[in-house]
Order: C-alpha cells, then sequence, then structure tokens
C-alpha cells in the first residue's frame, strides 16, 4: 500500500480541564473516502479543526504528504492541499459566489506560485455543482442546499489533495443529501481525497471505504462500513448519548 | 483609459496649487484644510474598518502621535514641514503596526476598546512628557522663511506660497490624494480582497488560504501611518497644541461617522462623507448655533445607518 | 509607618467605594452590550440624562435625588424600550450582524442627548444638595490611623452593591432571566422554548437603560454635571463591562471595584493624573492575555 | 465588488466636489448685502467659547461685549458709526479658531478682532493677528505673548507683567502671616492651571517654602479625597490648588469630608466665582482663600461703573432667562472692559490705523470698569490687580447671599482690603 496521504499521530486536545481529544492516531491513504463518525461532543469537529488547524494540538504531530504541520497556520495548510467545508456555512456574504470562488483560488494560487486563472476555475467547479448559473448572484440570495455547495465549491477552488467536508448534509432532504454525495463521488473519481463528517449513517455508510468512530476524544472502532456497523462499542456509543 | 484616475488626481493637485495662487480669501485654505484632513482620517480608518471590519475607537490618539511627533522634531531639530509629515507617518506607522498584534486575540467591540484604551494611554504619557508642553500645551512658532530644495517656499512676496495656511492646504490635499490613491488601490488589488474575506469571515478566510494576520497587519500599519501624516502638520496650523485638542474625541467620531454616512465598501464613501459631514460642520458652527453643529452629526449618523445602510454610495447603487 | 497604613486603608477604602459607583454607572451596559451584545455607546450619556433629571427633582422640588432617580426609573425604562424598538426595526429585523452600523447608531443617538441638554439646560456644571454630600463617617483606628468614608460615596456603593445584586438573582433566578442570558448565545433554543427572542432582548434592553435613572443621579451626588461629561465616561464604563467579561454581572462589579481600587491607590501613592491610564492599562493586559475578560465564558469575538 | 462603482464613480466624485463649493461659497453669499447700510458699521469679530469645558464662561464674556455695544452705540458708536459684533462658536476647541479668524478678516472684513475666552482658543488666533498686522486684545489668556513677543497684543488678565507668578503673588502675600513652612500643590492637568501652579511654585520657592506635595489630577477625576488625603500626609502649612470648575468642586467636597490641618487652602481655584457653583457648594466654602476678579464687596466702588454693569447683566440674565451665570462677576467686567479699551483707543486715534492704536494702548492708562489700567512692554498688566478673597459666613445654598457684600471678603490688594486672612479652619463649623 502507498504511503499514507494524512497521518494523525497521537493527537490530544485540551480545553482547560475538558479532553476534547485523548492520543488519537490514524491515517488516510491517498485517494480514499474516508468517514469521520460519532455522537455530538464526541470531538469530531475538534479533530477537523486540529487537521485544517485552526486548533493547535498540544501533543501529537499532524503529517500531511509527507510533511509534519503540526505548527503551520491553516492558510499554509490549505496551500499545502487541505481543504474544508465548515458545518454552518460561511460564506464571504459580502461578495458573489463566484467570487467566492476566485478568493482562495488566487491566494492559494499566489502561496504556491502558479497562476489560476481563477474565473474559469471557479466556473468549472460551479458547473459540476451546477450551480453556474448563480455565478454572479451575492450569496445571500442563496438556499440551504445552495450554501453547502458553495462551502464544498470554494473548498474545492483551493485545489486540494484533501477535502474535508464538515457536515455538509445535515438537516438536507434526502434527495438533496444524494446530491451533495454524487458530487463528492465527483470529486474523489478527480483523484482528491475526502474525509466525510456526517451524522447521516446512510450518507457515511454509502459514501466511505473505511470509517473511524470517535467517543469522548477516543478513537473506539475503525473498519469498513460493514465493521463499524457490527462493532458493539460504536452501537453503545450511539444508543448512549442523545441522537443517532 | 486605463489611468483616467491617476491623471483627475494630479489635476486636483494642479487645481489645489493654482487655488493657492490666484484666491485671495485665506478662509478657503482654512476649511480646505480641515476638510481635507477628515478626508485622510476617514480614508485611513475604512482601511482597516470598511475593508477589513476591525473597528478604530482610538483615530484620536494615532492622529495626536502624528501631531506631537511633529511638536517633538520641531522642538529637537526644527525641522521643517516635509519632514514632520514623514516621521509623523512612520512613528504612526508602528503603532499602527502594534496594534495590528492586537487583532491576534481581540475582535469586534474588543478590539474597538482596546483602540480607544490605548489612545487614553498615549494622551496621559504625553500629558506628562514636558518636552512637548506637557499637559499645559506648547505654543509652535512656524519657521519665519521655510526652504525646501533652496528654493523659498512660504514668504509674501518672494515665496512660492504667499503664506503658510496655502503651504499646509496644498501639503495637505497632496496627502488627501495621495491617500485616497492608496484607498483605491488597496480596495482593487488582493490585498482589499483578502480584507473583505477577513471582514467576512476570519476563520473561513484562513482556511481558504487568506494569511490573514499579515493583511490585518499591512492594513492597521497603513492606516495608522495615514492618520499620523494627517496629524503631523497640526501642530503648525494651530501653533498652539495641548493634548485635549490633539486627543479630541471629535476626530475618532468623524473618523467613524464620516466612512458610515459616505459608504464604507469604496474608497469613494469615505471621501463624500468627509466633505459632506466636514462641509456641514464647518458650515454649521460658523453659520448655525454650534450646539446644532453637534446635532447635525447625530441627526444624520442615525438618519443614513438606518435609510442608507450603504450610505451614499450604497444607496446610489441602489439607485441604479 | 502609621501614616501609610493610613493612606493605604483610606485608599483602599474609597477605591471600593469608588467601585461601587463605577459598577452603579456600568451595570446597565453589561446588560445591553455584556448579554444582548448591543454596543449601546450612548449610555453614558443616558446616564448624564438621569442625571439632570435628578437635578431637576432636586433643586425644583427639593426630592432626594436617590429618590428622584428611583422616580425617573420607569421613564428610562420607557425610553429603552422605544430605543430598543427603533434600533430592532433599523438593524436586528433584517438580520444585521454587523454591529458597526449600531455603533453609529448609538453614536448618533448621543450626540442628540447631549444637544437636547445643551438646549435646555446650557452647559453650567450642575450640583445637587442632599445631607449626605460633603460629609463622612471618621472611623478612628488607632494613633495616626483613621479611616474617613465620605457619604457620598457610601451612598453610591451601597445603591449600587443593591442593584447589582438584584439583577444578578433576577437573572440567574427567574425563568425570564434565564431567558435573557440564553438570548445571546442561542436564539433558536429560545424559540422552541416558547419565548420571543425579541420581547427578551427589548424587556432586557430597556432594564439596562432604566439603570441609568438610579445610575445617573449617583453620578451627580458623587461629581458635578454638564452635559459633556458623558463623553468621558464612555471609556471607564466599557473597560469595566469588558474587564468583567461580557455577560457577567457580578464579573462587572469585580472589575468596577478593581479599575475602582487601582485609581485610589495610584491617586495616593503615585500622583492622580496617572489613574485613568492605569485603569485602562489594566484592561489592556487583561484583554492581551485573557480576551474574554476576567469571568467571561465566551471567547474574545464579535 | 468594486467594479460596480465605475460607472458611478465619476459622477459620485463630481457631486462631492460641488457640494464642497457649495460649502465654500456659502459664506461669501451671506456676506454680500453687508454693505448697504447707511453708515456702515465698525465690525468687531472674535470667537467664543459658547458650548465645550469653558462655555459657562464664555457665554458671560459674550454677554459683557455685547453690553458694550449697546453702550457704544448708545453713544454714539466709534468714529461716529455705529458698532456690529461678529462673533462665532470655538466650542472650546482650539482646531476651530484659526479658521473662524480667518473669517472674521477675509469673509466678514472686520474693523477690529479681541480674542476668545481662555488662553488655548487665544493663542491659535495669533499667528493670524501678526500676520495682518492687527491690534488684538487677549482675554484671560495667560502668557501667550512670551514666544510671539508681538508688539500690538495686549492681556486682560489682571496678573503683572509675569502673569503666571503675578497670579498668586498677592495669595502668597497674604498667607505670609501664618509664617509657613512647607507647601502642597496640587494642579489640574490643564493648560492654564499648570500656568499656575508654575507661578506659584516659583513664588513658594521664592518664599523659602519647602514643596512637600506636587502633583496633577486628570480633569475627570471622579473622586478627589485620596488627593487631600496624600497631601495631607505631607503635613502642608499651606495647600495651593490650581483647578478648573469640576476639579475645584470635588476638592472643596473632599476637604469637607477628609478636612485638612493647612492653614491656607486654595489659590487658583478656577469655577468657585460661578454662581451655580457657588450655591451648590454652599457652607462647604467657608475658608478658602481664593483668587478672584470681581466680588461685590463696598471698595469694589472704584472700579466705575462695574456695579452698574453687572446690576444690568443680572437683569438681563433674569429677564431673558439666559442659561447663563446668573451673577456673572467674573468675567463681564472683563470681557467689557476688553473691548471697551479697544474702543477708546480707536475714538481716540481717530481712525481704524492699527499701528496707532496699538500705540496709544501702550502709552495710555485706561479708567475702565476694572480699574485703571496700564500695559506694560509685553501687552501685559503692569501690575497685577488679582484679588485674594476668604469665603466666609456662609450659611446655605441660597444663591443671593453671594450677590451681597462678606461672603467673600477681599484680603489683597490693600487698597481694596475688607477683611483679614484667618486660618482654614477658623471659618469651618
Amino acid at each position: 500500500m502507498s504511503e499514507p496521504l494524512l497521518k494523525i499521530e497521537g493527537v490530544s486536545k485540551h480545553f482547560g480541564g475538558f479532553t476534547a481529544l485523548n492520543n488519537v492516531t490514524t491515517f488516510v491513504k491517498p485517494g480514499e473516502r474516508f468517514g469521520l463518525i460519532g455522537p455530538n461532543g464526541s470531538g469530531k469537529t475538534t479533530m477537523i479543526n486540529c487537521v485544517s488547524g485552526l486548533l493547535r494540538n498540544e501533543e501529537g504531530n499532524i503529517i500531511f504528504n509527507g510533511h509534519d504541520v503540526t505548527s503551520q497556520k491553516p492558510h499554509q495548510r490549505t496551500a499545502a492541499g487541505i481543504a474544508r467545508s465548515f458545518q454552518i456555512p460561511r460564506p464571504f456574504h459580502t461578495m458573489s459566489v463566484i467570487e467566492n470562488l476566485m478568493i482562495p483560488s488566487e491566494f492559494v494560487g499566489h502561496h504556491r506560485g502558479e497562476k489560476f486563472d481563477d474565473r474559469a476555475d471557479g466556473m468549472e467547479i460551479l458547473e459540476t455543482m451546477g450551480m453556474a448559473e448563480k455565478a454572479d448572484d451575492p450569496t445571500t440570495d442563496l438556499t440551504q442546499i445552495e450554501l453547502r455547495k458553495l462551502e464544498l465549491a470554494r473548498a474545492m477552488a483551493a485545489k486540494p489533495k484533501l477535502l474535508i467536508s464538515d457536515e455538509a448534509m445535515a438537516g438536507l432532504t434526502g434527495q438533496e443529501v444524494d446530491e451533495v454525495i454524487d458530487i463528492l463521488f465527483k470529486m474523489n473519481e478527480r483523484g482528491i481525497t475526502i474525509i466525510m463528517i456526517e451524522h447521516i449513517m446512510r450518507a457515511v455508510m454509502r459514501f466511505s471505504q473505511r470509517i473511524i468512530c470517535l467517543d469522548a476524544g477516543q478513537l473506539i472502532a475503525e473498519g469498513t462500513p460493514e465493521e463499524i456497523v457490527k462493532n458493539k462499542d460504536v452501537e453503545r456509543a450511539y444508543l448512549g448519548s442523545d441522537d443517532g | 483609459m486605463r489611468y483616467l484616475f491617476e491623471i483627475v488626481c494630479l489635476l486636483l493637485l494642479v487645481l489645489a496649487f493654482v487655488a493657492t495662487q490666484v484666491i485671495g480669501n485665506q478662509f478657503v485654505f482654512f476649511v480646505g484644510f480641515v476638510i481635507l484632513q477628515y478626508v485622510v482620517m476617514a480614508t485611513a480608518w475604512n482601511i482597516l474598518g470598511g475593508y477589513a471590519g476591525y473597528v478604530n475607537f482610538g483615530s484620536a490618539g494615532f492622529l495626536a502621535v502624528g501631531a506631537y511627533t511633529s511638536v517633538a522634531l520641531i522642538n529637537f531639530l526644527g525641522v521643517g514641514l516635509v519632514e514632520q509629515f514623514v516621521f509623523g507617518g512612520i512613528i504612526a506607522g508602528l503603532l499602527g503596526l502594534g496594534t495590528g498584534y492586537l487583532t491576534l486575540r481581540l475582535r469586534g467591540v474588543y478590539f474597538a476598546i482596546a483602540t480607544l484604551a490605548l489612545a487614553i494611554i498615549l494622551e496621559t504619557i504625553v500629558a506628562h512628557w514636558g518636552y512637548v508642553g506637557g499637559a499645559a500645551g506648547t505654543s509652535i512658532l512656524p519657521a519665519r522663511k521655510p526652504e525646501l530644495l533652496g528654493v523659498l517656499v512660504v514668504d509674501r512676496k518672494a515665496g512660492v506660497f504667499a503664506n503658510y495656511k496655502e503651504f499646509l492646504f496644498f501639503l495637505m490635499a497632496g496627502v488627501a490624494i495621495g491617500s485616497v490613491w492608496v484607498a483605491r488601490w488597496i480596495e482593487r488589488s488582493k490585498l482589499g480582497r483578502g480584507l473583505n474575506a477577513i471582514k467576512d469571515s476570519e476563520e473561513a478566510a484562513e482556511c481558504m488560504g487568506v494569511p490573514t494576520l499579515r493583511l490585518k497587519l499591512i492594513a492597521t500599519t497603513i492606516s495608522g501611518a495615514m492618520m499620523g501624516v494627517a496629524g503631523a502638520p497640526l501642530a503648525s496650523y494651530l501653533t498652539f497644541i495641548d493634548p485635549l485638542s490633539a486627543f479630541n474625541l471629535e476626530y475618532a467620531v468623524n473618523a467613524i461617522a464620516m466612512p458610515m454616512i459616505g459608504g464604507t465598501v469604496s474608497w469613494v464613501g469615505p471621501v463624500i462623507g468627509a466633505v459632506l459631514l466636514g462641509g456641514a460642520q464647518q458650515w454649521a458652527s460658523l453659520f448655525i448655533s454650534s450646539e446644532l453643529n453637534l446635532l447635525i452629526v447625530g441627526v444624520l449618523l442615525v438618519i443614513f445607518v438606518i435609510i442608507a445602510p450603504g450610505g451614499i454610495v450604497g444607496w446610489f447603487k441602489k439607485s441604479r | 509607618m502609621a501614616i501609610f497604613i493610613d493612606l493605604l486603608l483610606n485608599a483602599l477604602v474609597v477605591g471600593i467605594l469608588l467601585g461601587g459607583f463605577y459598577a452603579a454607572l456600568s451595570i446597565g451596559l453589561a446588560i445591553t452590550f455584556g448579554l444582548l451584545d448591543v454596543v449601546n455607546i450612548a449610555h453614558p450619556t443616558i446616564l448624564i440624562l438621569g442625571a439632570f433629571v435628578a437635578f431637576v427633582l432636586n433643586s425644583q422640588v427639593g426630592i432626594d435625588p436617590i429618590l428622584a432617580g428611583l422616580i425617573a426609573t420607569p421613564f428610562f425604562y420607557g425610553f429603552g424600550w422605544l430605543i430598543y424598538q427603533l434600533y430592532y426595526n433599523s438593524f436586528e429585523k433584517s438580520g444585521e450582524t454587523d454591529s458597526l452600523r449600531g455603533l453609529a447608531f448609538f453614536f448618533g443617538l448621543l450626540f442628540i442627548i447631549e444637544v437636547g441638554l445643551i438646549i435646555q439646560f446650557g452647559v453650567d456644571h450642575r450640583l445637587v444638595e442632599a445631607p449626605y454630600i460633603g460629609e463622612s463617617a471618621n472611623i478612628v483606628l488607632g494613633e495616626e490611623i483613621d479611616v474617613a468614608i465620605p457619604y457620598r460615596l457610601l451612598v453610591a456603593f451601597v445603591v449600587a452593591t443593591i442593584a447589582t445584586l438584584a439583577i444578578r438573582a433576577y437573572l440567574t433566578k427567574t425563568f425570564f432571566g434565564r431567558a435573557v442570558r440564553a438570548v445571546a448565545q442561542d436564539m433558536m433554543a429560545l424559540r422552541l422554548m416558547g419565548v420571543d427572542p425579541i420581547k427578551v432582548k427589548r424587556i432586557a434592553f430597556a432594564m439596562g437603560v432604566a439603570t441609568a435613572g438610579i445610575g445617573g443621579a449617583l453620578m451627580i451626588i458623587v461629581l458635578p454635571i454638564e452635559p459633556s461629561v458623558g463623553r468621558l465616561y464612555i471609556g471607564n464604563v466599557f473597560a469595566i463591562v469588558v474587564l468583567g467579561g461580557l455577560g457577567s454581572i457580578s464579573g462587572t462589579l469585580v472589575a468596577a471595584i478593581i479599575i475602582g481600587v487601582a485609581e485610589s491607590l495610584v491617586s495616593t501613592f503615585f500622583g492622580p493624573s496617572w489613574a485613568p491610564a492605569v485603569s485602562f492599562g489594566i484592561l489592556l493586559l487583561v484583554l492581551a492575555v485573557r480576551p474574554e475578560g476576567l469571568f467571561g465564558k465566551t471567547a474574545g469575538g464579535h | 465588488m468594486t467594479r460596480l462603482f465605475n460607472k458611478k464613480m465619476r459622477g459620485l466624485v463630481f457631486s462631492a466636489f460641488v457640494a464642497a463649493a457649495f460649502v465654500l461659497s456659502a459664506p461669501f453669499a451671506t456676506t454680500a448685502e453687508a454693505g448697504s447700510h447707511a453708515k456702515k458699521p465698525i465690525k468687531v469679530g472674535f470667537s467664543m467659547a459658547l458650548t465645550g469645558a469653558l462655555a459657562g464662561g464664555g457665554q458671560q464674556a459674550l454677554l459683557g461685549i455685547e453690553l458694550w455695544a449697546e453702550d457704544v452705540n448708545k453713544n454714539g458708536g466709534l468714529l461716529g458709526r455705529p458698532v456690529e459684533l461678529v462673533y462665532y462658536d470655538d466650542q472650546t476647541n482650539p482646531k476651530n479658531v484659526p479658521g473662524i479668524y480667518s473669517k472674521l478678516l477675509d469673509v466678514d472684513k472686520v474693523d477690529l478682532i479681541v480674542s476668545g475666552y481662555g488662553t488655548n482658543l487665544a493663542a491659535p488666533a495669533m499667528p493670524i493677528a501678526i500676520e495682518r498686522e492687527m491690534a488684538f486684545m487677549g482675554l484671560f489668556a495667560m502668557d501667550i505673548n512670551a514666544k510671539w513677543k508681538y508688539e500690538k497684543y495686549f492681556s486682560i488678565l489682571p496678573a503683572g507683567p509675569k502673569p503666571a507668578e503675578g497670579f498668586s503673588q498677592f495669595w502668597f502675600d497674604a498667607v505670609k502671616k501664618f509664617n509657613p513652612k512647607t507647601i502642597a500643590v496640587i494642579a489640574a492637568d490643564a493648560e492654564f492651571a499648570q500656568n499656575l501652579k508654575k507661578g506659584a511654585v516659583a513664588n513658594a520657592k521664592a518664599a523659602g517654602y519647602e514643596i512637600v506635595y506636587e502633583e496633577n489630577y486628570n480633569p475627570k477625576t471622579p473622586d478627589f479625597t485620596p488627593i487631600v488625603r496624600a497631601a495631607n500626609a505631607k503635613k502642608p502649612d499651606l495647600i495651593y490648588i490650581a483647578s478648573y470648575p469640576n476639579g475645584s468642586t470635588g476638592l472643596v467636597r473632599a476637604l469637607a469630608e477628609v478636612g485638612t490641618e493647612a492653614k491656607a487652602v486654595g489659590g487658583g481655584m478656577v469655577g468657585l466665582q460661578f454662581a451655580g457653583i457657588m450655591a451648590g457648594l454652599g457652607p462647604m466654602l467657608n475658608g478658602i482663600l481664593n483668587y478672584d476678579f470681581f466680588v461685590p464687596e463696598p471698595t469694589m466702588n472704584l472700579y466705575p461703573g462695574a456695579s452698574e454693569l453687572i446690576a444690568r447683566y443680572q437683569a438681563k440674565v433674569k429677564a431673558e432667562n439666559l442659561k447663563v451665570d446668573a451673577l456673572g462677576y467674573y468675567l463681564v467686567p472683563f470681557s467689557y472692559a476688553n473691548v471697551d479699551i479697544l474702543g477708546q483707543a480707536v475714538n481716540a486715534v481717530g481712525s481704524l490705523d492699527q499701528d496707532a492704536i496699538a500705540e496709544y494702548i501702550h502709552k495710555t492708562a485706561f479708567k475702565t470698569v476694572v480699574g485703571d489700567v496700564k500695559f506694560g512692554a509685553n501687552g501685559e498688566w503692569e501690575q497685577s490687580r488679582t484679588l485674594v478673597v476668604q469665603y466666609q459666613g456662609i450659611t446655605n445654598n441660597d444663591l443671593d447671599q453671594f450677590a451681597k457684600a462678606g461672603t467673600r471678603k477681599i484680603m489683597l490688594p490693600a487698597d481694596i482690603k475688607t477683611g483679614d486672612v484667618d486660618t482654614f479652619n477658623a471659618y469651618r463649623k
């Protein structure tokens, strides 16, 4: 097997007395579709924030593409190829849809010393999302599903090797969920590695090749969707907690 | 036409110079100086407040730093106006850089309060610095016949300018045009787009590859430097300066009010806001009782933020 | 030595009393700004309005300023109610997140009130008369050590503390109080609880403004007032609320006392002219190491 | 989004400059018809603090000047021409002053100028006066000619040739009888008070007193008890205070609350002369030894016409229910004299020639409502006439008692003294 794209080695994160992540170790292979599940407050988002750099983990290392990025700022990691979407959409609300995409494209391009054709690239991404006609609309006019798509599109505009989709489907209708999943599949087919954080089991199970489950900051299970479904700890974690 | 804006700038500068030569009525230059000073202040504030969304409450502090840098330089070395502009800008710029690091931890109102605190601390320090007059203030006597590169700049007969006010007005016009040019350049550059992203969502911006801290530091430095330059000639203009007038809250308020009224998204907003509000204030304080002068600011502010969220510019934009 | 102890004791006592006074000025802002996130920069000027109400009732009718403040409170409640209504319709309704416009709005309000006062009362300093102004209780603790407690400040301190504790109790013990504290964090949850967040905010904001009635009375008891004095206190009150930590009522009281003691100590031992710088220095330091303030829960942010 | 503006931009910029043009042109429009009077009036121009920190005094001063204009016009005006006052509010903000004076001279074309009230508002007008070579009267401006040395400047401040020292000179004479050794000095962090302090310190050193406490306070200090305590701790025989109204009030209260063993307290406390503050403080004032310029004591009659003037002022304030100082002792006579001297000079010279006017003012001893005034070379008074008064016999907060003799007895100058200095505590209950 090939060298992992992302290695998380014994990462811990504390907030005051509370331990949000406790010595988590795992890895993500290049081109993999990776699922991250766990009940509310299990540390999923904390882990993502540590990977994307919004949070600094006190212990452990994060190795991306062979380089230790633990001490790097988010924008540096983005330039290195880690892009993420936000669970609660955070569009640049004073800009049009396409301008939203041009921000990462311009800055990441600059950082990598390449010159992207920002607008064209952006349009191409919007095409694949079926949002091309919205390109020049202000983001304030978008619907929920469109905002979620924008989150993914903007992340894509950063030309990532690894895309982290943070609950991109929460609160969407079944058919909208399928829409998003299809988009993620498309991206994956282009060789982009994808980490999907989801509550909607149906989605994760259908999408992921490999899944890990966090509970109270601990990694309690790892395996294929089938294995995870059968796993007793996972079951307990979910039944024990308020939602499933 | 690509360089239209630059050409207009140059024309305006020439216009300002011609004005100093043909207009005999000194009053024009006093009013003009004050309004131009506000153009610079509003523009400077807007680079940070309008583009990046960081509200600077301590504008008066930056202006005063520029002013007192000049006072110190005059007392130490007796340097001329041009040097005063330069050094006032540098020192205030450094102060701006310092406040930039505050943005590491402080956002929104926290940042605003911090800048206010900074201004008050500076005022107290200046009030204790006897060398620049301390709390008692100090008189500044402008050089009798200042020369620049061997050219006699100010003299009733032989000078380029007949008197100091014309010289000050012309310099301030240059500074104002310069700072507006800078603001416009930032707005259209990658820097401006990055700052906009920061204003909308700093986390998202950072995660989309925007080096937020560096951009904010650049913005605070430029903004601070501009305010310092705006304050540099204050001592020469007043010929008497004390902390109360240099750190006057009025500057801080107008620096916020003017872009708000003009519109914060574009460089045009602060200019219009400064010209209108500054002009209205000058006019009101001379022709109506000046309680009403304050009232005008108040009412205009309330009305504009309520009915014209985007300021005058935004309002124009809508009514296309 | 005795002299030093004497000075220190008095500085501490006066500082604590002064802190109470500051708390009275800040508590309203702790609600409107701290809990509701409404940047009511006009608060100090509304306090001056309260001070003038107390002045009028005191000089015309001869009512004790504190009583005058109590009488005024309901009217200020109504005033706050109206302000919030206007504020809500203009900004929050349209989902306006940008606090800058709100700030400008209250700046405008500040000037309008100030000018109104100038036109009505002129610009002379105003004072009130009350038996406890200019008198003090002298407690002898020994050779060359006696503590003089100015009633002026004692009254301010007592009233402020009662008000603070009352408001705190109201916010923590009652259902509505909890709703107020929730409103800032999570509007959605409130709606699910079947509470109308807007109604909650309106009432809470009105409460915050209502404190200006009594706060203003205390202000004119402690120092002479003229319309533009309010501006001088913008810095102090915001500093105290931020220092205490947004959303923490008792934090505000503690912060106020810290500032009061600091200023009093500096005045006594280092020279009064440094006092303002010191209190704001403390603020900067605290913000640098702990952006959320001393007792704040939320991290420094919008 | 900048793209959106390119179209609109030029239009906007244009409209902005049109607006500017309007604002600038407004002045000319209003003064256009000024000249169309039968007999062209002589215009006297000045800025005045009608709002802001010094407005309390400024509005008083303005009324004084207006009363003068009434009188002059009743008696046939200057050079047989009526007098017209042109003034603008400087909002107690020096920034406005240069613009105002330039408008007065360039747009309103005034014939004579006097300063506004207060040092930091008079000083910014100096360079313009100098540039236009106008005679310039300064009202209660502390030593602003020190740097300029302008020969046509005249100061209305009865503090003698060296104002800073002269201001407190009599105070230090008055306290000699206590043969003090030590002195504490408390001053406001503001320009006028700082100058008073400088003078006081100089006088104290000259008298050989040890300065045991010297501190400035910030104008927004809410409570002064720590300051008074700190000063008391040094056990000074004297406490000299140079303060502004809010500080004066706070310190008087603090003194009442904390008390002091010092024999003399006060000196340069601005504001204790204002009606509202005197009434507000009432008995707390007893024993304070402070400066003053005019008090309702019988001996003040050697200021011819002053009492009548003040009576007229007080009547006017009552009648028109003006929101200004109800008594007007502090500034009215001096702001009146300020313009009166200029007027006398103009009539004597028989023209508006500024050099002649200045020359005449230099060589003449004027009879005014503030007594005989003679100017020295630097434009300051030849000798100090700053009164030293001691507050006494104040029993309540009734305003009228301050309009009668007896509450502020004059200790010095000797020729008009109406009482003898006693210790601070001697007058406290």
